[in-house]
This record gives C-alpha cells, structure tokens and sequence, in this order.
C-alpha cells in the first residue's frame, strides 16, 4: 500500500519559509498572492493490505515522529 | 535502459566521448569488440577527467618531492610532514559543471568529494576552503548561482563537522556559461598511519562501504569533460545528492576502522564511482580484481552492470580488508548504520572481472585501463603577451577618495562575509584566525601553540594576459598571504581550470601557467603535492579566465605571534616593505575605475618574492609587527583600507614627494610587497632587519583617528568605507530575481 | 564534579564540548552513546551541538525519540543538570524537557558569527556566575535557532524568569531575542549559542568559562 | 482561492531524509514500512475566481521558483 502522511503549520505558527516565498513570489512579478504556508509530505510504502490498520498505525507515526504536534497538524491518507 | 548487448555504433562511441582513434585503440588493445559495461567503462577511465590525457605531460614538470613531502600527486591527496610524527594531508578539486546545473547539491557533493579524499588516508578533517568564480554580478543568472553554490558549500561542510575557513570569490562575464567551485580539504593524521590506495595480497575480500548505490550521475565523469551547449537541460537528471550526515558517519567508522588494522588499502568512490576505485586499487597493486555486481548494496531496482559500474552516488568506499578482521570490520559499519558487502577479491590475472545476474558483462585487461590511456602532446600556441602599459599613460583619479570608495566596494573587493558568515568557521574550537584575513590559522589539536595556515589563491586576469606570469604569481600570491600571518609556507595542491585544450590557444595557456607555477614552486621551496585539472569549462566556444587556484599550507610554531591584518593601536608606525608601487597593468584600478583590461600583469621577481617574505616573516615571529598585510589587488591604499576597516581604526599616511606617479604608487599591483604596523620603540630594529636583508622598508605614516588620510592628496572616513565594503555582497544578494 | 556527554550520529560539537569542559575543569566528560540506556551517576549532562541525524525531518526531531532521552529525563527529574547547545536545545525541545520550537532562521540561512548576549537571570546553576544585565559575546552557529512559543508560554517564561540569555541583535528572528531558556525546576538550560566555543584567548575570549565552572560547581 | 502546490523528488533521486525517517521509524518499533520519500506542500492563497488562470500562474511559480526542477516534480491543484 502507498500512504501520503501531510504535515502542515497550525493555525498562528510563524512560518519563515512561507514568508520568504511569499516576498520571492512578487519579487519574480507574481501579483494576487496572498499568504503562502509551507508543510512536508511524506510518501510512504505500507507492506498488508488492511488499509483500516494502516491508516491507524500511519496516525501513530505522524504523532509519534512525522509531526511536532505543538506546531503542526498532521493528516493521513491512503493512497491505493 | 541498454543492455549489455546492445551494438555498439559510432554514435553510442561518440556519445560516450569516445574519438574514434580512441576507439581503435580499445580494439587494439582487447582484440574485439567490447560490450557496452567495458564501453562505460573505458569512457570513465579514458576521460580527461580520470585519465588527465591532456594535461599528464605538463603536470609532470611540475616540481612535487622537497624535504616534509610524505606522499606527493597520485594519491587520493597529498601528505606533507608537520613535526612531531604529525601529517597535514590535502588536496582541491573542481565540482564547477555539477554546480552550474544544480548549484546547491554541485557545489555540496564537491565538498563532500574532497572530505573523502582526505579521510579516506586516515585524516580527520581540519579545515576547509573554497575558491568560487562566477560570472557578471547582472548576468540574470548569476544570484541563482551564488546563493545555491554558498549554501551547498555551508549544507554539507557544517553538517560533516569541517571549519570552513577561508577562499575567493570572483565575478567575471567570461564565467557567465561556466562557474567554477574549487573546493579544499585538510585534514590531520600521524606521519605513519596515513592509508593508502594500492591493493596487497591475491585472494582477499574487496568490500564495499558506506551507501547505497543508486542511477546517480551516471555518465556524470563524462560530463565534467564535455564542452557544455544549448542542450545542457537534457543532462540534468544526472544529478546527485550528497548526504552530510551518511559522511560524516562514514567518516567516523572509517576512522574507526583504520584503527584497528583491518585495513590493507582503501579507496573513495569519487568520480566513475566502481570502476575508477576498483581499477585504481588493483592497478597499483598489481593485482587483478573481480567484481560480482549481484553484492553491490543498490537503492534502486533492476539496476544494469552498466550503471552500477558507472554511478557517482556519493559516500562510498571501496577498501580491502584482512580476511581474518572481517566481522570486526563490519560490526563497526553496522554501528555507525552503514552498508558493507563484500563484492569480489583481488586475483593474480591483472583481469578486471565484472560478473553480473550470472554472466560476465566485462573482463578487460587491469593495467590498461589506466597505463594505455590515450595521452595528447596537445599542440599550443602561446598569444603574444600584451603591450605593457606604463603608469604615466593611465589617467590619475580626480577624486581619490571616490576612487578608493568605488574599489573597495565593487563585487571583487567588497566583503565576502555574506559568504563565510554561511560557513561554520568556528567548530572544532581551533580557530585562531578567521576568514578576512590574508590566511586562516587553526590550532593543531593537542598542542598549545602549533598552528596551519591555509590560503587560496589565483588572480585569473593576470593568467589571462600573461599565463606564465599569472601562474606564478598564483602561488607567490599564496605563499605571501600564508607568510603574512606569520607561517613557513610548506606545499600547495592546484586545481588547474581551464577551457578546450584540443583549441591550442587554450593549452598554450595552460601550459604557459604550469610553467609559471612550476618556476614560482622551485624558487620558492613551495612544493605541489596533489591537484585536480578541469578543462573543457566553454559554452558556446566562450572559455572562462584561465584559473589556476593554489591552494597552500603552511607551519606556525607558534600562534601566539600570528599577524592579523587589522590596525591595533594608535601611533604605530605604518612601513611598506618591499619597493614602491609603480604598475598599473591589469590592475583594479584599471579595470575598476577605468573600465579597461589591458597590459602586462606585474612581474614577480621571485628571488625578491623570498627575501621579501622571508624577512616579514621573521619580523612577525620576533613579535616586532603589530599587523601585516600583503599587497595585491587594489595596491596599497587598497591595503591600508583593509587594515583600517578591519577595526575601525584609521591612519595618517603620506606618500614620498619624488614618486614616479602618484596613483602608480598607491594603486599599482607591484608584487613582493607588504605593509606592516610597528610600535615606534621598535622601528630602527625593523627598519635594520631590513637593510640588512636587502629589503627596502619605507615609512609611511601612522595608525589613529577615524579617517584614512593620506596627505595632500585625500581624506576619507573609515566608517564611510566600511559602509560601502562591508554592504555590497548582502545588497546584491537581497535583490529577487 | 563529573559530567557526561551524549552523542548522536551527526553530532559534531561534541568533541569542542568534551575539549572544554576538560580545558576548565580538569575532568574529561564520561561519552555517552546515543543507543545506551542508562547514564552514568554524573552532575551535569551535556547535549552537544551538530546536525543529528542529518537534522532530517526536523532539527532535532529524530534524537529525541531515542532511549537515552528517558534517561536524561529521569536524571532531570532528580535535579541533575542538563545542559543543550544548539543541537543540544533542539533536542530538549523536540523531546518535551523544554518548552517551544526551534525553526528556520528568519533570514533563512546558515549564521555563524560572534553575538553578544544579555544574561536575563542569575537564578541557576549555569549563569549565577555572570551578573545580571551582563553582556557577554558568544559565537553562534546554526540554521534553526528561531525560538517559538506560543503567548501563553512565552509569558510563562517571562514571568518565571526562565529567560537565561536573550540576544543584544537578534540574529535569528527568535520570539522576544530568547537566546537560551531553563526548565520550571531551574536544572534544564537549552541555548543555541555556543558557550565552549569561547573559552580560551585562541577562541577570542573567554565569556563562555563561566557558565561551565558555575555548572560544575553547583552541587556539592 | 486556496491551492496546494506538491512537491516532490523525482524517482531516483537519492533522499537522505526519507532513508533517515525509514530508520527512526524503525527503531520505534514501527515495522513493515518500506521506502519513506519526503516531499513538500505549499499552501498558497490566491485573489480572484479564475480558476484556470489560477492554475497556470502557481504551475509558473512551481516551475520558476518553489520546485527544483532539476530534480523534482510537482503538481498543481485548486482545492477551493
Ligand atoms: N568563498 C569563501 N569562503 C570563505 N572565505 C572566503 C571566501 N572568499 C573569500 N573569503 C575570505 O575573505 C578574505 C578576503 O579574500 P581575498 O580578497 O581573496 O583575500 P586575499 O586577497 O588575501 O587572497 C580572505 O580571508 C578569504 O579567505
Ligand atoms: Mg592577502
């Protein structure tokens, strides 16, 4: 199984990166952008085919690693 | 992807930059035609880059033995004597194609090649430097570059552990197409403990260290000697990504390992990954080697002998170990969470075997590979040197102060602390001298007073004007820097850039700079005991400056007598050493305020170069200097700028009536020359030392206040200037593009 | 006084750390791996700088989730001294012993240079031999030293003087110039600067030597 | 309109992150977790309500400024 774990910023969380592309973005002339957030991705390979005790374990990981729960949120996805 | 079968035709020669008299001599040499894995083979080994087929001929005059020389060129680098049963191991190398594709893993996985290099011998890194060139500060591409080259450079050394202290930056249209990344490496291990390439014994394991091998940059040896064109995009994917973290473990189980004696020889995956490392190893030794490919610890599925032979992934190692410390050896790997595998043995045939899925997909003849390369006496010509161009016919400033504001603010003059403030300078605790000098200084760990210094240098519009003269200023350049702050300059390693030797104005300048530089190293006991050349950096026929940079080490005893260039106190006394500036060819002034690249660059008078420096050294370590500073691009008011800046303290100098031309004197790029500060008490002791050296020493002023003055002629606030040096790189860097 | 320091694959100030605890002290700091479980009976623990694991995911993130953090907690927990630099901080972050986050510099590179801080409180074994207000230089070298909280732990620290070292010229973009923080029970102090990196006249200075010999003089 | 801009490592690019979070995950005690790749997410506010050309802008700006197409892909999608 293929899983996408994304993890972006909370809510209020400063976002430097964000910042930054922001300022490169209309510096590069692109105008009507409003705010930019960065977050990560993370595709991950699932050996099983129980996609319910995956997605549980997944939960598991993000909580446990893949996020910093103070700053960040996290959501799981199986892909196929 | 191809497989081992496939035809081989002319096209597929050719795109492995393969001419087809080097072709014919593959066929001569194996009797048949060779499969595709011995093709992918043959192009690594064969190709400038591994082969050094253009340039082997001239590196030969250069002068690499001298009395602390332990191990010269043809080593993963060179090993010079420090006392004490201690070695300082070096050597530079080029990432210059990679970076300008990719500019942060370029410039990064250069970094972390040349780390190897050194701690494959059994060094622990202790410094690092790095030379940069790129082009017109307005070429829209140039930013892009810089940022990307600096952060690649700072990603991977302050990941690894490594001070990076010092290097150049230069802007220059004619790198537009082709930037240059050099980048250097020391590192310390005891004189006889320093491991080596070449394999010993028949029959024993060839293990392979560290990651895993995957598509990367495959091909990517051939790349670095091929002339780029429009169709650069389409070799993007041969990219690689470095991993600091996976080499800095590699470091520290190599390091471990070596310890424990297990290791016969040892060989970096550098360039054309397998097949260089493995061929190296068993040609030295002269020994046989064979491989079987299905061992290889690979990252990506179904991966062809080919490419597992040809792949750049970095942080690998090749070494052969004793059969009987094995488990030892790899419970260490397994520690530090690295792969080891054991994936042939050494033979007594001088066959290099590859068997794969089965098969054997390459078995050619080991000493060939390397001793029947193709080697050129490529034909040169050497360009007339330009008309010199006297002082007198150069217009005098107007305004100095402008003049002097303007220089030590342009994109080659202005602070690089943009740059080095990116690169952890500080870690290891040893740094005695940070970037902003003439050379950095770090502590040899364990001794309380004994020091290295290191610099970089090279001034390409000298190379280009005259190349015997450019190359020996390159390294009389270096070793005055490297005297500047007070050490015994001990050797150099090169990376010799230049663009397409097979165009014979091209090699006349390189073999113009390899004879400059080898005259400069035997005047000066300035031995060359590693290096790197890169040729072919040309876009669209256009080649870049002819860049020889030198890299130099040298000796302190003791560092609590280092020079830094800084003013110190008020009423010291400011003395030029050496003669007065008179030459204005090709110097800053010329081509910064008055736009124009012309005349002869200085000469070096390198017996004068010796005595000169021999005696500011001495001067520095008898503690009569308060601060020294070499003189060279920008001339002496260019100096004294620096030294007032690097603290905030100014002078009062004033410049002798009788002198040829005044703006000869102060902007003229003479060579052999220093300022330095005394305190009063001590100047008829300097001002003696001199005489008696033969060394002319002429007071200039003093040290205080907060201008620069220069009498009757300017004045201009310290502050004022630092403004305008210290602004130039963040204001260029912070524009968007 | 004994101390010890924890290394992690990446790490790489630990040899600075042991190379001046050693230099003040006299004592060589017991190395600690990072895959034991158990520390030895020290007074302070150190956490070095460098680039655990790479850094990857997040600075810090993967070290902290090893086994030897519990036994820093627990050994924090009864009162011994834990100090983290740089990396070190981060890892007491990440790891829950100390409040906040470590992100990107606000200039979003790499800085290394000499800073000068305000030491905000001399109620703790590691700056109670400065004075308050002092300013001492210290290099920094990072590229995750912007330290964030959110408001109400912010004002918790302020309001329990738990600020220990605050930037003169923020370098970071760091929430209210915090340069280094201590724990609720005082034992705990993360700081991204690096204290033994300015120790001896070689370095340029010596600001850093207080804060060892007041650490390894603390308890008796 | 908000729009999430995927970046991602084009295949065979070496990740020294993912390899890294593999092992961390593995020594929590997670197994069956084959390859982890990480990637990034941009998430980007945009003025106006033409879609279409909201897509080909942020496919410019991936393109130009927040993908290192040498070796990354990404993809472009309007979530509202
Ligand atoms: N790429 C770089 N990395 C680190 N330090 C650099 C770099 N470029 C320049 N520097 C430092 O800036 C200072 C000035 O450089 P440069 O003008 O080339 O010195 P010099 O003329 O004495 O050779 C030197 O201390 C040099 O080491
Ligand atoms: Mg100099």
């Amino acid at each position: 199984m293929k899983a996408r774990v994304t993890v972006t910023l909370k809510n209020g969380v400063l976002d430097p990166q964000g910042k930054a592309i922001e300022g490169a973005l209309g510096a590069l002339g692109f105008a009507g952008i409003g705010s930019v957030r960065q977050g990560k991705v993370f595709d991950i390979e699932v050996e099983g085919t129980d996609a319910v005790k995956a997605k549980a374990e997944l939960e598991a990981m993000a909580a446990k690693l893949l996020a910093n729960t103070v700053i960040e949120n996290y959501r799981v996805e199986i892909v196929d | 992807m191809l497989q081992n079968d496939t035809p081989i035709t002319p096209e597929l020669i050719a795109s492995h930059g393969l001419k087809p008299d080097e072709y014919q001599r593959i066929l001569d040499l194996i009797g048949r035609e060779p499969t595709l894995t011995e093709l992918g083979i043959f192009s690594a080994m064969w190709n400038e880059h591994c082969s050094y087929k253009s340039s082997k001929k001239w590196l030969r005059t250069l002068p690499t033995t001298g009395p602390r020389v332990i191990c010269g060129p043809g080593e993963n680098a060179g090993v010079v004597d420090i006392d004490d049963g201690q070695a300082i191991i070096f050597k530079m190398e080029s990432h210059n194609h990679p970076s300008f594709i990719e500019p942060y893993q370029g410039a990064a996985t250069g970094v972390g090649g040349i780390l190897r290099d050194v701690f494959t011998m059994g060094a622990r890194p202790v410094a690092a430097m790095n030379a940069l060139r790129f082009g017109s500060p307005d070429h829209p591409k140039t930013r892009h570059l810089v940022s990307g080259v600096v952060s690649g450079v700072g990603g991977y050394g302050n990941s690894f552990g490594v001070p990076t202290v010092g290097g150049e930056v230069n802007f220059h249209p004619r790198y537009n197409g082709n930037i240059l990344v050099n980048a250097f490496a020391a590192g310390l291990a005891d004189a006889d403990k320093i491991f080596y390439s070449k394999a010993e014994g028949v029959g024993l394991p060839v293990v392979y260290l560290g990651s895993k091998t995957g598509r990367d940059g495959v091909g990517g040896a051939t790349m670095a000697s091929a002339e780029f064109d429009e169709s650069i995009e389409e070799k993007r994917p041969t990219v690689q990504v470095g991993d600091p973290f996976g080499e800095k473990l590699l470091l520290e189980a190599c390091l471990e390992l070596m310890k424990t004696g297990a290791v016969i020889a040892i060989q970096d995956m550098g360039a054309a990954g397998l097949t260089c490392s493995a061929v190296e190893m068993g040609a030295k030794g002269d020994l046989g080697i064979e491989l079987d490919l299905d061992k290889v610890p690979c990252r990506e599925a179904n991966m062809t002998a080919y490419e597992m032979m040809l792949s750049e992934s970095q942080e690998r190692m090749l070494m052969v170990l004793r059969p009987e410390q094995e488990e030892e050896a790899e419970a260490i790997f397994r520690k530090w969470g690295l792969d080891f595998a054991i994936v042939g043995w050494t033979t007594d045939d001088l066959r290099f075997r590859i068997r794969h899925q089965g098969a054997v997909v390459a078995d050619l003849p080991i000493k060939d590979l390397g001793d029947q390369a193709p080697e050129y006496d490529r034909p040169f010509v050497r360009r007339p040197v330009p008309a010199a161009l006297a002082a007198a016919d150069v217009a005098e400033p107007n305004d100095y102060a402008e003049v002097l504001l303007k220089i030590v603010s342009s994109p080659d003059m202005a602070s690089r602390r943009w740059v080095w403030e990116q690169y952890d300078h500080l870690i290891q605790g040893n740094t005695a001298q940070k970037p902003g000098g003439d050379a950095a200084v770090i502590r040899v760990e364990g001794h309380d007073k004994k020091g290295l210094a290191f610099s970089l240098d090279v001034t390409p519009r000298y190379c280009e004007a005259d190349p015997f003269e450019g190359g020996k200023q390159a390294i009389a350049e270096c070793w005055r820097n490297l005297t500047a702050v007070g050490a015994e300059p001990l050797a150099a390693t090169d990376n010799l850039n230049f663009g397409n030797p097979e165009k014979p104005e091209i090699m006349g300048q390189f073999v113009g700079a390899i004879e400059g530089i080898g005259a400069a190293c035997r005047a000066l006991d300035f031995p060359i005991v590693s290096g790197n050349v890169s040729l072919y950096n040309e876009t669209n026929g256009v080649g870049i400056l002819p860049t020889p940079a030198i890299g130099g080490v040298g000796l302190m005893p003791d560092i609590d007598a280092m020079a830094t260039i800084a003013f110190k106190n008020e009423g010291d006394v400011i003395v030029q050493i050496g003669r007065d500036g008179t030459h204005l060819g090709q110097s800053i002034y010329l081509r910064e305020i008055l736009g124009r690249e012309e005349g002869t660059p200085p000469t070096v008078d390198l017996a004068e170069e010796r005595r000169v420096g021999d005696l500011v050294r001495g001067l520095i370590r008898g503690r009569l200097v308060t601060a020294c500073h070499d003189l060279s691009d920008g001339g002496l008011l260019t100096a004294l700028a620096e030294m007032a800046m690097a603290r905030g303290l100014g002078a009062t100098v004033a410049i002798p009536e009788a002198v040829a031309t005044r703006h000869g004197f102060l902007f003229g790029e003479d060579q052999a020359r220093y300022v330095v500060t005394v305190s009063p008490s001590v100047l008829d002791a300097v001002t003696a030392a001199a005489a008696e050296a033969g060394v002319e020493a002429r007071v200039l002023g003093t040290v205080g206040g907060e201008m620069l003055d220069v009498s009757g002629i300017t004045t201009i606030s310290v502050a004022k200037l630092k403004q305008g040096h210290d602004n130039w790189f963040p204001d260029f860097m912070a524009v968007s593009d | 006084m004994k101390s010890a320091v924890v290394v992690f694959p990446g790490s790489n100030r630990e040899r600075d750390m042991i190379a001046a605890i050693e230099k003040i002290t006299g004592h060589r700091p017991a190395v600690v791996w990072h895959g034991d479980h158990d520390l030895p009976k020290v007074d302070l623990i150190v956490v070095p700088g460098g680039f655990s694991y790479g850094d990857y995911l997040r600075s810090g993130a993967i070290a902290a989730r090893e086994p030897i953090m519990g036994a820093i907690a627990r050994e924090a927990e009864r009162g011994v001294g834990v100090l983290g630099v740089c990396n070190g901080f981060q890892i007491l972050c990440e790891a829950g012993l100390l409040p906040g986050v470590l992100m990107r510099n606000a200039g979003l590179k790499f800085i290394c240079k000499e800073v000068e801080l305000r030491v905000e409180t001399t109620d703790s074994r590691f700056t109670r031999g400065y004075a308050k207000g002092q300013v001492i230089r210290s290099p920094v070298a990072h590229g995750d030293g912007n330290f964030r909280t959110d408001d109400e732990t912010l004002k918790r620290l302020q309001d329990e003087d738990r600020v220990a070292f605050r930037y003169v010229d923020n370098p970071n973009g760091s929430i209210d110039d915090i340069a280094g923080i201590l724990s609720e029970k005082r034992n705990i102090l993360g700081m991204m600067p690096h204290p033994e990196n300015l120790i001896e006249p070689l370095n340029g200075g010596t600001d850093g030597r207080p804060l060892f010999e007041a650490a390894l003089a603390a308890v008796a």
